[in-house]
């Protein structure tokens, strides 16, 4: 499988990176993607900006594991992941992930998958700023919840 | 020298991401935050909280786990996803 | 919900659609998209060409209804349904379909939805062209059991 | 005149997508279905498949519904998915 695994610290285009992705796929029948995106508001209030941390190398390694524990699931042809970091504003994108396989389902299944881990397992730490200042933030019960759908039973 | 990293929240209480401590011989983790503890009590109980992780030089390790002078001790607080 | 379902008898750009998809979004903080590529093989060996067939006004119909019944079971922003039809040759993009909520679970579930719908119950007739000669194709049993997760208990 | 739609391979066995029906009075698709096996078996014999649905006028009926002479009766079979 061809995995592209990336952190990125500027703005990033995901249409033009899926369709770099797409250009590249030789069998698959089936591209799925989700793309993230700075929400304007959280529980919070209003979001002015978003700020993501990350360990350069480590966060990096555990992303790559998710992505070879997806191979040895579903049968992929090709994985992409991009994140960002750093401040962003409201709208713009956080997270491209795109699965193409021969099977519509396991692309769909793997995307997922891969979304779960990023969202609640991945060395990430968030911190909205809004009105009341800055705040940390941590995973949503139903994050946790969502990513142990896919733990051995 | 080590380096000591705080992520997250932890970076703010420590006042900084990043700092440096002269280790004259190994120390376990939960002995550095007992040292780090006695000069700045809510730091040290902060890094002590059990939902705390530890990497040195980017492996998870655990609290009894040797820290020595040229490691990276990283302090991981729950992440918040991307 | 905004949806926009249509269907092309030429090549249409999946990511240039998805681009404006994106940007006439307000709220939602993700976006699911699948995207069918004209494989370059089947069970009957190399296909050359894929033809489908609808029936106007009735498959643009039916459509429309699978997305306003994904409309009540999820809480989505917008939603998009792009289908070609025609002759079409391998790698070609057959379908987009584009899925954006508040909630990621949401957006994942209800694309899913839309294409176990669009492959097996939407009013397409799908044929290849190899080197036997043109095939008419029909479902796999896969496909069927897919959408039957859908239905009620 | 009745238009009569024959979609996927009900097109090929017809020879032709579509085709137009005088009626001189309503029939039930099933007779109609009678009236073209008599002269082409063949067609006549797959538009009588049980998993061959019929729509008049865009709606899903089923084999007794009444086709009238301005009518558009489509024979569709098995989708084959996007």
């Amino acid at each position: 499988m061809r995995t592209d695994i990336r952190i990125v610290s500027l703005p990033f285009d995901p249409e033009s990176e899926l369709a770099t992705f797409r250009s590249s796929l030789q069998n698959a029948g089936g591209l799925v993607s989700f793309t993230g995106l700075v929400r304007p508001s959280s529980q919070g209030g209003e979001v002015s900006i978003l700020s993501l941390q990350h360990y350069p190398g480590m966060t990096e390694r555990g992303i790559a594991e998710a992505v070879a524990g997806a191979a040895s699931r579903w049968p992929l042809e090709a994985a992409l992941v991009i994140h960002r970091v750093g401040e962003m504003t409201p709208h713009e994108p956080i997270v491209l992930v795109a699965t193409a396989s021969v099977h519509r389902r396991a692309a769909f299944e793997a995307a997922d998958f891969l979304m779960d881990f990023l969202k609640s397992r991945a060395l990430f730490w968030k911190s909205e700023t809004g009105a009341e200042g800055r705040q940390w933030i941590e995973p949503r019960d139903e994050d946790y919840a969502d990513a142990a759908r896919w733990d051995e039973g | 020298m080590a380096q000591l990293l705080f992520f997250g929240r932890l970076g703010d209480l420590a006042g900084g991401a990043e700092r440096t401590l002269g280790l004259s011989e190994p120390h376990a983790i939960s002995d550095l935050i007992g040292i780090i503890g006695a000069s700045d009590d809510l730091l040290g109980s902060a890094l002590a909280e059990p939902r705390v992780r530890y990497a040195i030089n980017g492996a998870i390790v655990d609290g009894d786990a040797l820290v020595e002078d040229e490691d990276e001790l990283a302090f991981l607080p729950p992440v918040s996803g991307g």
